[in-house]
């Protein structure tokens, strides 16, 4: 299944590989930043219900 | 005495008393074209073929180094908000501190880049072109600093991140002007260059004080 | 105000809401079109006969680069629309794209060296489109570290869209300029619209799908983040809430 | 609330209750060719200075919300309040340095960022900042604000103040009272119709804080008008007081803004 890259082979996966490890490490960054978000609101919500209770 | 020459007159006093620091820059530049020549090695040839980019880069940086000042003080003693209400147009006393920037940090280089052109082998037919760039080129220096200074006025230590937003910003001033030198060093015509440099810079000294005014007004609300 | 106006979206809780439900068909379409692109490059288009197998890293350097571009423009109509209209979501959505069009300014140039060093022999060549790319990423570092450096968030808001005019009105420049400095070893546009002048028909689908794949992922990375930046915000609101009560 | 139209720049925006629809900051806009709301009748030829619902945040917080008050001509009004009370916030709002967010202020008719030339030639701001500069003698600082403000000469600025025998002296070898004085005697160069001072009479001794009184006291009787912020009692007979408190806990900043991101826990 895997072409024949010849004798650019480590160029092209070199390419491939960097470049969509970059891309999935902004996914993963972007991600977890907006989990941590989503549960630090969460708390700072309850905590406004809870006072205004 | 105008407004304008009081701003002027003021300016250009801060700069020239006791730690307004009108000739660090000037220190700054000659110690960096000192350095120059211990990093690439005595050899003539090699200095000749450095000397432009160095000599251009190290105005570039001279420059930079007193930006942080042309607003940061003004702004920290309360005179920033007097300046804002006073009859002249915000633009108006940005250009003004543009303009004493540039006689007491861009015009000394100036005046000093030829000598130091000769320690670093440059041939004599490119000196007038050197100084001609140098000229033209180091008013934009201080106006497109203000953009920066401007931006950064309100951040503490933002000297490092000053320096990040104006050098890229120079790019175009530092090419037309460092080509300029080259064409007359390689026996080509440099008039094209230098006029491009002219007309960035006579560009950059209309447009960049609306910037800079603009930014100043969202730090002083 | 119009019910249908597009201004609707620039409130943040309708913005949270409607790109809530979008985001899973805009991560969907993107992994979709990567996949299929990317494959379809990879494993399903010939060798180019002078550049060997090389020239698969096409299908991630042409989009790369345009999106690296076209984040910039997204950021400086965003900025406009701040400025202009003062919608706090249009300036979030500047802050959030700047990393990632950052992340495809990196690809682009990492994927062009890494071409270029067969074909030209050399990792880096100062060429035009390089340098200009090397001059968009230090914009996008400036611009990323202004936002950064400014507590006050409106203020960080003004000044950055301040300088995100500026250095528009600069990166062009450079681009000139840097295009008179040095004549360039790059090969003209990859792709027009008139097909005759393309790129040999074996790429153009697949380079086709990776554009819009690349589209697509910078579309979903910018809502995701738009949306924890709004989150920040609220956060930072209710906090100061909290503080004064 | 009611809801009216305006025009601004190339836009027409709704001014007023911003309901579900979007989250515009509404602010005052500066551009010379924004048409100011009109005045009600007989209100334009009124010589005073009054502000509406002010409101105004620093930083994402509320400090002003919805402050009105009226200076009449000739008219002192002492700013009271804890710190963070809004007093420095409400003179550089009325200073125009900070646009509000909301509310309207005029001055002898003119409208508030209607226009900056004619709002700025009406006021004078001291802050608490002096805006002195400590490398420059006494007179070569109120000098240079002189040629600024197109003031004939300093002789009055430096009586005022008692600043005579310190002309020639440094800025930086003055004391902290001597330079407020320097700061305060810029009023003197130019008259305005508003002055707007903050803490004036911070680490001013008492003959320094009698030649402000002094000062100001002229300035009314010349017809001016003064919002003085102060926590020291400054004998200014027949002087109005406006006290400010800190806003209250509570989401909106005032009438016409809720926070957009507090937008469904507003009132």
């Amino acid at each position: 299944m895997m072409p024949d890259l010849g004798k650019y082979a480590a160029t092209v996966l070199l390419a491939y590989g960097v470049s969509l490890g970059l891309i999935a490490a902004l996914i993963a960054a972007s991600l977890l930043r907006s989990a941590r978000l989503r549960r630090a609101l969460a708390r700072a919500e309850a905590e406004v219900r809870k006072s205004k209770a | 005495m105008s407004p304008l020459r009081a701003v002027l007159g003021r300016e250009l006093r801060l700069a020239l008393r006791s730690g307004g620091g009108a000739g660090l820059g000037l220190a700054f530049f000659l110690t960096v074209i000192l350095l120059v020549p211990f990093g690439t090695g005595p050899d003539p040839d090699r200095l000749a073929t450095i000397a432009v980019g160095t000599l251009w880069i190290g105005a570039l940086l001279a420059c930079l180094l007193s930006l942080d000042r042309l607003f940061q003080t003004d702004f920290e003693d309360g005179t920033l908000d007097i300046l804002a209400l006073s009859p002249l147009p915000m633009e108006m006393t940005v250009a003004l501190k543009c303009l004493a920037h540039w006689l007491t940090t861009g015009l000394p280089l100036v005046i000093a880049a030829p000598v130091l052109a000769i320690t670093l082998n440059l041939p004599g037919a490119a000196a007038p072109w050197l100084i001609a760039s140098l000229a033209v080129g180091t008013p934009a220096l201080s106006f497109l600093g203000a953009i920066g200074g401007a931006l950064t006025v309100g951040i503490r230590r933002g000297g490092l991140l000053l320096s990040i937003l104006v050098l890229p910003l120079y790019i175009p001033t530092l090419i037309f002007g460092a080509a300029t030198v080259r064409a007359a060093i390689d026996g080509t015509d440099p008039t094209p260059p230098l006029l491009l440099l002219t007309g960035l810079t006579l560009a950059i000294l209309a447009l960049a004080p609306f910037a800079a005014a603009a930014a100043l007004r969202i730090n002083l609300r | 105000m119009h019910p249908m106006s597009i201004w609707r979206y620039a409130n943040p809780v309708e913005f949270l809401r409607v790109s809530g439900a979008a985001l899973p068909w805009f991560w969907a379409g993107t992994a979709l079109c990567l996949a299929t692109g990317l494959a379809w490059g990879f494993f399903g288009t010939p060798d180019d006969y002078r550049q060997g197998s090389t020239v698969k890293i096409l299908f991630l350097h042409v989009p790369a680069a345009l999106m690296a571009i076209n984040a910039w423009l997204m950021m400086l109509a965003a900025s406009l629309i701040w400025i202009i209209r003062r919608h706090h979501v249009s300036a979030l959505a500047a802050r959030a794209a700047a990393p990632v069009g950052a992340v495809m300014t990196v690809i682009a140039l990492f994927t062009g060296a890494v071409w270029g060093q067969p074909m030209w022999g050399t990792w880096w060549v100062w060429d035009p489109r390089l340098t200009s790319f090397f001059i968009l990423f230090v914009f996008y570092l400036g611009y990323i570290a202004l936002w950064n450096a400014i507590d006050e968030p409106d203020r960080a808001a003004d000044l950055t869209a301040v300088l995100c005019l500026v250095g528009s009105v600069f990166a062009l420049l450079s681009r000139y300029a840097v295009f008179f400095w040095s004549q360039g070893l790059h090969q003209g546009p990859s792709l027009s619209l008139d097909r005759q002048e393309n790129v040999d028909n074996a790429f153009y689908w697949p380079l086709l799908i990776c554009i819009a794949g690349f589209i697509l992922l910078f579309l979903s990375l910018v809502l995701l983040r738009t949306r924890t930046e709004i989150r920040a915000r609220r956060l930072r609101a209710l906090q100061n809430l909290q503080a004064r009560a | 609330m009611q809801m009216h139209t305006e025009k601004i720049g190339l836009f027409t925006v709704a001014r007023g209750e911003s309901g579900s629809g979007g989250d515009r900051t509404v602010r005052p806009r500066r551009f010379p060719h924004a048409l100011p709301p009109p005045l009600p009748p007989g209100y334009a030829k009124t010589m005073a200075l009054e502000f509406t619902d002010l409101c105004c945040s620093r930083a994402g917080l509320p400090v002003l919300t919805g402050l009105s008050h009226r200076v009449e001509d000739g008219g002192i009004t002492l700013l009271r309040g804890p710190n963070g009370a809004g007093k420095s916030t409400l003179l550089r709002v009325l200073a125009g340095l900070l646009p509000p967010e909301s509310g309207t202020a005029t001055l002898d008719g003119i409208h508030l960022g209607s226009s900056r030339d004619a709002w700025t030639e009406a006021v004078a701001f001291a802050g608490h900042l002096d805006a002195v500069k400590p490398q420059l003698t006494v007179a070569e600082n109120l000098r240079f604000w002189a040629a600024l403000l197109g003031a004939a000469g300093i002789d009055a600025a430096l009586d005022a103040f008692d600043l005579g025998a310190l002309a020639d002296r440094a800025a930086h070898a003055c004391s902290a009272g001597q330079k407020r004085r320097l700061g305060l005697a810029r009023l003197a160069l130019v008259p305005r119709r508003l002055w707007l001072l903050d803490e004036p009479a911070v680490s001013l001794d008492a003959a320094a804080t009698t030649a402000l009184t002094r000062l100001v006291g002229a300035h009314r009787a010349a017809g001016g008008m003064a919002l003085i912020a102060t926590h020291t009692d400054l004998d200014l007979a027949g002087a109005a007081t406006l006290t400010l408190s800190p806003a209250p806990p509570g989401i909106t900043t005032g009438p016409a803004r809720p926070d957009p991101f507090l937008a469904d826990i507003a009132r």
